[in-house]
């Protein structure tokens, strides 16, 4: 028997699993609900190293399940897929630790570690679908399971936030089915293949091709926070740091990009995308997200509304990247994927323990807490210099490739998105450094708890420090190899172009 | 011995058993629990075997002490009947279970037997091949589900009981007259010789025109949907969801029969457009009905005439070319069932623990029953159609056959339609994760009613992993051939 | 002539549709359906004798009888609920709920 | 990359910095560490020192995006100059901060900047060299708002303001170079920017990315705000070394000594030319001693700015002018660091006290004004040399404008000479012993550097004397005459930063725009309640009305109606089929 068939099927199954039992554990149950949570967490990361030395040897694991007549449920593990699943599979066990820390003592703990892990399970699919259909059905999963986390607190406040979110997704998801189907009546096929899949698809189709490319676009573009579609993730923002770290920095948000990724790529192929001049306005629509999302981000006062803002913004620099045909401005987008994710994931983190730990939830709140907690405003301060692009982190990188890549295309105008936006970055969280490291300390916090002899609770402290970290190995190895940015450039040699 | 053991009558024993175990929890009222149970277990596992040799033999064709038609009664069981009686045997085992912790020691032994009986008549239904017996074994039916929705016992429910029997009267008597004039038109009741004979005249046609508006109307079809609503939220629990998931599927069933084998072939698509078009009013006004309601039972009630909607929609979409659109059918009937059923059980499940089904207060519940809860989210889901479910494959195959054809119009309603039905669900499920403010008094739950309830629903999730097999069974036989059904 | 008892089935079935349809009272409601019943059996054992037959065809009145039983069941049904209906609501006719 | 004892030892010079900072979040060894602390740059000098003749290169291709160090000759001069300030004010600070906690802070940026510093230095490849200006910028902008005055904080603003509008500059230009030279070695840029077709842009970019740093014309508002604002040591660095990196920026990335653009050349000495003297000009109408000397560097700066232009002008003169920038470059930056500590050293009550410090003053003040024996006559002196060689029309006209500025120079030098004089009330921080010596140390290295480049009485006597003299004796009458006169008590001085109360009116109008943007920002929420509101209505009515539709749908009468007429459509359909 060829385990290589097997094992994407067992990493969705690692983190499922797991789950299951969470649910079923009584809620004093904390060690046992623990222990499975690290054991699925940490069977995922195995696995996933295991097929990246696979896959970095040429091995090929996909596993197919019949689901309809003549469509498979795919799950194969390619290099992009292998990136994203990754960098989800880490991210969740740093976040792991996050939460059990962050909701210590908190109701519904099994609730809510059940309905993580099957947010994981869903990403993880989503990363390893390898067709359409496949990745539809993770993704709607992943929309369903998130909910729960989004009204976690149980307020009126969170209740319509939900709403508000499964409005959203639904409508994307119902736009994705009908462009999945309509796709699959003119192709028969909807298997994620390098340089796409459509091109047996005759000239009088073409507007069906671009009405189901816009389809497929909008569905995406919800999770990804396109504008005008970007309105439910500020209001998510109610839910418990951890969720908004992970789901809003990485697996919700980021879902949307790889999925917008896969569509220009495996679904329509890069050349074909742009013969039908669907890229360009792509590119345009995410340049105005990328500029909105900054300039909004600029009047929040609330740390995490702000934090959100910036990740619509800057969510779309995938999308820009991907959207600028050319493999340069590609390698800049995918990578984003991953640098995006650890920078963004260490600002909620921080801002995660400025509200458990001091109770401060404003950034007018924030004045002098670099001296009061001096790591995690360190871990911030790296976070949000990244976002601005100032090298070594990895921000800078995504950024520098982006730009190249747009010169490459003769596309100028981008660098000018490129420049407005990092100051638009600078506007917004340069303040934030100046208040914390600059203004004196007030003589009492808004509501702080005793955490321990450390600023905070070790459990909250070393997740932010190491993605900070992260995000500057990131930037500052990026050329070695085995880095982010080594790994896209060989995905774009072997998927892209 | 395995062969032996399938090459037993199992069909004729699908209906003999649970005829027998209505009988015996009449007379034995204190056992009648444990009867009905193993009665229901028994029916399952002759649908299995049945099953077996379907798939083995192909078509199982029966004719009951060798009379043959016209005057013997025939037994014919295709892909397409197995499928029904499948369904009505697992949904027959949540329910009675279900059914057990639900009713009280003294009304139980009122339940058994007509629950019983109906499962008998379901499956004589399902598993005969003319349409006489179709007229007979509905009228069974019939009676016995209106004396089941009178277990409610309060003002609503004898109204609503009335109403369901005056309007399923109505209903087998139009069809009654339909099959006469089919009688006289063709001289025969068999419906393989009745496909063979029918041509295009008068007769045909009226027959047609009484059929349809009499199994129209058993099916509560928008807007023919009026004794629906209040018969369903208003009989318990357990009936409600065999009411929805069963019985409406029973009268579809022949309305599919009829169509598939004698109007079908002769039909040119006005009809159907026009059965398509109430289909897709249905969907609108049940899925805004449910919108509307504050209470969960006519919530699922109101669902239930949307998703009849769906099966006519897809309906005309088959009649019209779209092959792929019966698959649909299939699904979307069986999902249903199961998730429906599932659903109301739910509901039965709040009433029992919390005493109201008021949505807006539910939050003082559904903290207190995640398995219940649970259930809901799962039937929910395949009632939206959100994958993975059978719902999903339903609509999916929908949404294929609407496109193909370019029916935007259907497209849209599709997709409307969805978008409603996830509205009114979430309006439910929001309310499970709200902190309760309030205390409230409450009766604790017997375990197997709430599992009862979450395994119905996680068979509905299920069905969307074994589509393929699933069609294969069902294609045994040719059902969706037009003209095809070879006895 | 035969034809004739036919349409005077046809006849009677309508007949009761209407009454079924415009009368309010339960009671004539029922007798409504009985009528149409007896309408329906009319006209299927009129049309038992058919063209090239020597002897009526048996069929039809192994059906009619079916029906009767059915029927007479089904009626008893209806007056029971009529009744209970009846005792509930103090008058015989459906109650249709009005809106809350 | 090679690993040679002395390649190590460029990357430990570079590192040294780093690891203390990061050692210094660990309070414990606070104590200890601030004993090595003001040693940092030691290793660096000791590369100076050591370094071979032959350049070795240090490549790190596993560094951001691939990255090369080394010392090259141009590097070596910047890098002394670093060195040497870097470790002066670091043993100066030691003892200019009274608290323990205090020097940490201070020390945290010092050591950032000071690592940036040393990496630009050290860069052979633009990302390394944009990594270590961010760096050095960013982290420097803690050692202008150091005092958290008003002052600094409003310092501290523009200050970033202008390095975040460099940083994007930059980022643009470097874009743009890159993907023309398909390279990111400095060799291959400065020869192939020429090639792209937008190199205009890219040489723009350059110019004011780099030009905010050393404070070209226009965009040296920050320089006066924040030299003031900020302590003596950082000042003296920022003065003396970080200014340069702008110098420096400008020597890497221009397309010098490759091809001849008139246009640039010309553009850029007038504006070095305004530079010069508009410094002087505004300089002379201060009272802050700070504040004079940032505007001496402005137009210090200016007389650098005008040999690049010529570089630029005439490339065939670049390999001679780029040895002269570098020496120009060494030569302010030690006079103006001494200065500036020397200046903040006149806090003492004591009148001996005031005059020693005044007359250790006297040293780097001459100097600056190019007076003979001093490192500054060999820059003008350079500079002259090449003015006298540049085509038409400059070879006539800069020797004269040089000498010129020479003298406007020495007049602003003995405006600050007045201003600190031992009569005048006290400035800065009583000298103590841990503040003197330090200081002296520079002032010793400022009398060497001649002898060290070979400069001897000689060659005084015998080259120019007189040239190198006049100005000075110029300057001296005026400034006497100046003093008789007494103008200074009738002239107002002009803020600080003069073309920043420009720039800040334009501030006010964008903030109002913002505002009234917040301000419609709300009005927006406002609206979309009121629709969300209203929407909620129409929902709820909608429902109701299909609600009482459904009411009536129900009735038996009416579904019996509905019933009769699907009957009579069907039954149509039927006879179409039959009459057809």
């Amino acid at each position: 028997m060829n385990w290589d068939t097997l094992i994407p099927f067992f990493v969705i199954m690692s983190s499922f699993l797991p789950a299951l039992m969470i649910f079923a554990l009584a809620e004093e149950r904390r060690g046992l609900r623990i222990t499975l949570n690290l054991i699925g967490v940490f069977v995922t990361l195995a696995l996933v190293v295991f097929m990246f030395i696979g896959v970095y040897q040429g091995h090929h694991y996909e596993t197919r399940l019949s689901l309809l007549p003549d469509l498979d449920m795919v799950l194969r593990a390619g290099p992009l897929a292998l990136l994203f699943a990754a960098l989800s599979s880490v991210l969740w066990l740093l976040t792991t630790v996050y939460a059990i820390g962050y909701l210590e003592g908190s109701p519904h703990r099994s609730r809510f570690f059940g309905f993580f892990s099957l947010c994981i399970t869903a990403t993880i699919g989503v990363s390893f679908s390898g067709n359409l259909i496949t990745f539809l059905i993770f993704y709607e999963m992943l929309t369903l399971v998130a909910y729960p986390l989004i009204v976690h607190r149980g307020t009126e406040e969170a209740r319509l936030a939900g709403q508000t979110y499964l409005l959203y997704t639904i409508f994307g998801g119902t736009l994705l089915l009908l462009g999945t189907v309509w796709l699959y009546t003119l192709t028969g096929t909807l298997e994620f293949t390098p340089r796409g899949f459509i091109d047996d698809v005759g000239e009088e189709h073409y507007f069906a091709l671009v009405s189901i490319f816009i389809l497929l676009i909008a569905g995406f573009g919800v999770k990804a926070a396109l504008v005008p579609l970007h309105g439910w993730l500020p209001r998510a923002m109610i839910a418990p740091a951890p969720v908004s770290a992970l789901l809003h920095a990485v697996a919700v948000v980021k879902a949307g990009a790889f999925g917008i990724v896969r569509v220009i790529y495996e679904v329509f192929g890069v050349e074909k995308a742009a013969l039908l001049g669907l890229t360009q306005p792509l590119a345009v629509l995410a340049a105005i997200t990328i500029i909105y999302g900054s300039v909004m981000a600029l009047f929040q006062d609330d740390l995490k509304r702000r934090l959100a803002y910036s990740t619509v913004s800057q969510v779309s620099y995938i999308i820009l990247g991907v959207a600028i045909v050319g493999p340069i401005a590609t390698i800049g987008g995918v990578v984003h994927l991953v640098h995006q994710g650890v920078m963004k994931i260490t600002l909620f983190f921080c801002a995660g323990n400025l509200a458990e730990t001091l109770g401060i939830h404003k950034i007018s709140e924030m004045n002098g807490v670099g001296r009061r907690m001096p790591l995690t405003m360190t871990a911030f301060t790296i976070g949000a210099l990244g976002m601005i692009g100032i090298p070594p982190i990895a921000g800078f990188v995504s950024k520098w490739y982006l730009g190249l890549g747009a010169l490459e295309a003769d596309q100028e105008w981008v660098i000018l998105i490129l420049i407005g936006s990092s100051l638009l970055n600078a506007g917004y969280f340069l303040p934030i450094l100046y208040r914390a490291w600059f203004l004196p300390t007030p003589d009492k916090w808004p509501d702080e708890h005793d955490l321990g002899p450390n600023e905070t609770s070790l459990m909250l402290l070393i997740p932010p420090l190491i993605t900070a970290l992260l995000a500057l190995g990131f930037g500052l190895l990026a050329a070695s190899p085995y880095s982010p940015l080594e790994w896209v450039k060989l995905i774009s040699r072997r998927e892209f172009y | 011995m395995m062969q032996f053991v399938i090459t037993l009558p199992w069909a004729i024993l699908l209906i003999l058993f649970p005829l027998t175990g209505a009988i015996i929890s009449f007379l034995w009222p204190t056992q009648s629990n444990k009867v009905g149970l193993v009665t229901v277990s028994f029916v399952l596992i002759s649908v299995t075997f049945l099953a077996f040799s379907i798939i083995e033999h192909g078509v199982y064709h029966h004719a009951i002490g060798g009379w043959g038609s016209p005057l013997g009664i025939d037994l014919y069981a295709d892909g397409l009947s197995l499928l029904m009686l499948l369904m009505t045997a697992l949904v027959g085992l949540g329910v009675s279970v279900y059914a057990t912790g639900y009713f009280s020691a003294e009304q139980s032994p009122r339940f058994w037997p007509l629950w019983l009986f109906v499962i008998a008549a379901l499956n004589a239904l399902f598993l005969s091949a003319d349409i006489f017996n179709y007229y007979v074994t509905l009228e069974l039916i019939g009676l016995a589900a209106v004396s089941l929705t009178a277990f409610g016992k309060s003002r609503e429910a004898y109204s609503a009981a009335m109403r369901y029997l005056l309007a399923t009267l109505l209903g087998s008597l139009l069809y009654l007259l339909g099959v006469v004039l089919l009688y006289h038109g063709f001289g025969s009741v068999d419906i393989a010789t009745l496909s063979e004979r029918c041509e295009s005249t008068p007769i045909l046609w009226a027959a047609l025109t009484l059929i349809s508006a009499g199994l129209l109307l058993k099916t509560a079809l928008f807007p023919l949907h009026f004794w629906l609503p209040s018969a369903h939220a208003s009989a318990p629990a357990p009936v409600s969801a065999i009411l929805s998931a069963l019985i409406v599927k029973s009268s579809f069933y022949i309305f599919l029969r009829l169509w598939l084998t004698i109007f079908g072939p002769l039909s040119e698509g006005a009809v159907e457009n026009m059965f398509g078009l109430l289909g897709a009013i249905a969907v609108l006004w049940g899925s805004f009905q449910a919108l509307r309601q504050t209470r969960l039972k006519l919530l699922i009630a109101y669902s239930t005439v949307a998703q009849i909607g769906y099966l006519f929609l897809a309906f005309s979409l088959a009649m019209s070319g779209a092959v792929v659109a019966w698959n649909a059918v299939v699904y979307l009937a069986f999902t249903h069932a199961l998730a429906k059923s599932a659903m109301f059980l739910v509901s039965g499940n709040i009433l029992y623990f919390g005493g109201h089904d008021r949505i807006m207060n539910l939050d003082r519940i559904a903290q207190h029953l995640p398995i219940t809860t649970t259930a809901f989210a799962l039937a929910g889901v395949s009632i939206i159609g959100l994958p993975p479910s059978g719902g999903f494959i339903g609509k999916w195959f929908l949404l294929e056959a609407a496109l193909v054809q370019e029916q935007w119009g259907f497209v849209a309603i599709l997709l409307i339609g969805s978008l409603l039905t996830a509205a009114y669900i979430f309006k439910v499920v929001s309310h499970a994760f709200t902190q309760s403010s309030l205390p409230h008094d409450s009766r604790p739950i017997p375990a197997h009613m709430e599992w009862a309830a979450l395994l119905l629903a996680f068979a509905a999730i299920l069905l969307g992993f074994f589509s393929s097999s699933i069609l294969s069974v069902v294609g045994i036989g040719y059902p969706f051939e037009l003209n095809g059904v070879k006895p | 002539m035969l034809f004739m008892y036919a349409l005077t089935g046809v006849g009677l079935f309508f007949i009761g549709l209407y009454t079924l349809i415009i009368h309010v009272n339960l009671l004539r409601k029922i007798l409504a359906l009985n009528i149409m019943g007896c309408g329906v059996f009319l006209v299927l054992i009129s049309l038992a004798m058919r063209s090239g037959y020597s002897s009526p065809d048996p069929v039809p009145h192994a059906m009619v009888i079916t029906g009767i039983v059915v029927t007479v069941s089904a009626t008893a049904l209806a007056l029971v609920l009529m009744l209970k209906v009846l005792e509930m609501t103090g008058k015989a006719e459906l109650y249709d709920e009005e809106e809350v | 990359m090679t690993a040679t004892p002395f390649n190590l030892l460029l990357l430990t010079s570079v590192l040294w910095p780093l690891f203390l900072v990061l050692m210094l979040t660990f309070k414990k060894f606070h104590t200890q560490l601030l004993y090595l602390i003001p040693w940092t740059a030691l290793p660096a000098l000791v590369v100076i020192a050591v370094a071979p003749n032959t350049v070795t290169q240090v490549e790190l291709p596993w560094l951001l995006l691939g990255g090369t160090y080394a010392l090259d000759t141009t590097g070596k001069t910047f890098m002394l100059l670093a060195a040497l300030l870097w470790s002066v004010s670091g043993v100066y600070a030691r003892s200019y901060f009274n608290q323990t906690q205090k020097q940490v802070r201070f020390y945290r940026y010092f050591l950032l900047a000071m690592a940036g510093n040393f990496i630009l230095i050290l860069a052979q490849d633009p990302l390394s060299f944009y990594f270590g200006f961010a760096l050095m910028s960013f982290s420097s902008y803690g050692l202008v708002v150091f005092k958290k005055s008003a002052i600094a904080v409003r310092a501290g603003v523009v200050y970033i303001a202008l390095v975040l509008l460099g940083e994007v500059m930059l980022f643009a230009a470097l874009l743009m170079a890159t993907q023309t030279a398909e390279s990111t070695m400095f060799s291959v840029i400065r020869e192939s920017v020429i090639q792209s077709p937008n190199h205009n842009v890219i040489i723009f970019l350059t110019l004011i990315g780099f030009g905010i740093k050393v404070g070209i014309l226009g965009l040296h508002v920050w320089l006066p705000l924040a030299y003031s604002a900020a302590p003596a040591p950082a000042s003296a660095v920022l003065s003396g070394t970080m200014i340069n990196a702008g110098i420096l920026g400008w020597l890497r990335f221009l397309p010098l000594g490759e091809t001849a653009l008139p246009d640039w050349g010309t553009g850029i000495i007038i504006l070095g030319l305004a530079a010069a003297f508009y410094g002087v000009g505004i300089g002379l109408t201060q009272r802050d001693p700070k504040t004079i000397l940032a505007y001496s560097s402005i137009s210090q700066m200016g007389v650098i700015t005008i040999l690049l232009g010529l570089g630029i002008l005439a490339p065939q003169m670049w390999p001679l002018i780029l040895p002269g920038i570098a020496f120009y470059a060494l030569h302010h930056g030690l006079s103006k660091g001494a200065l500036f500590l020397g200046a903040d050293l006149c806090g003492s009550k004591q009148h001996r006290d005031r005059r020693r410090i005044w007359l250790g003053l006297w040293l780097p003040a001459l100097a600056l004004s190019g007076a003979p024996l001093t490192s500054g006559v060999i820059a003008k002196h350079l500079a002259k040399s090449y003015a006298l060689h540049s085509p038409a029309p400059w070879e006539t006209l800069l020797p004269l404008l040089l000498s010129i500025s020479a003298v406007a120079t020495a007049l602003l030098m003995a405006r600050l000479l007045y201003l600190l004089r031992p009569s005048a009330k006290p400035y800065g921080s009583i000298p103590t012993y841990g503040l003197v010596w330090p200081w002296i140390v520079l002032l010793l290295i400022i009398v060497l550097t001649p002898i060290l480049v070979g400069y001897s009485f000689e060659y005084a006597l015998n080259n120019q004397l007189f040239a190198s003299l006049w100005p000075l004796l110029l300057s001296l009458i005026i400034s006497i005459a100046v003093y008789k006169v007494r103008i200074f008590h009738i002239i107002k001085p002009i803020s600080a930063g003069d073309l920043l109360v420009v720039f800040e009116s334009t501030l006010k109008i964008l903030q109002n725009g913002v505002k009234q943007l917040n301000s419609f920002g709300k009005n927006y929420t406002t609206i979309q309640h009121q629709t969300k509101a209203r929407m909620n209505v129409i929902q709820t009515a909608f429902l109701t009305k299909i609600g009482q539709i459904e009411s009536t749908l129900v009735r038996w009468e009416f579904a019996m109606l509905f019933m009769l007429i699907i009957i009579v459509i069907v039954g149509f359909f039927a006879l179409e089929k039959i009459y057809e």
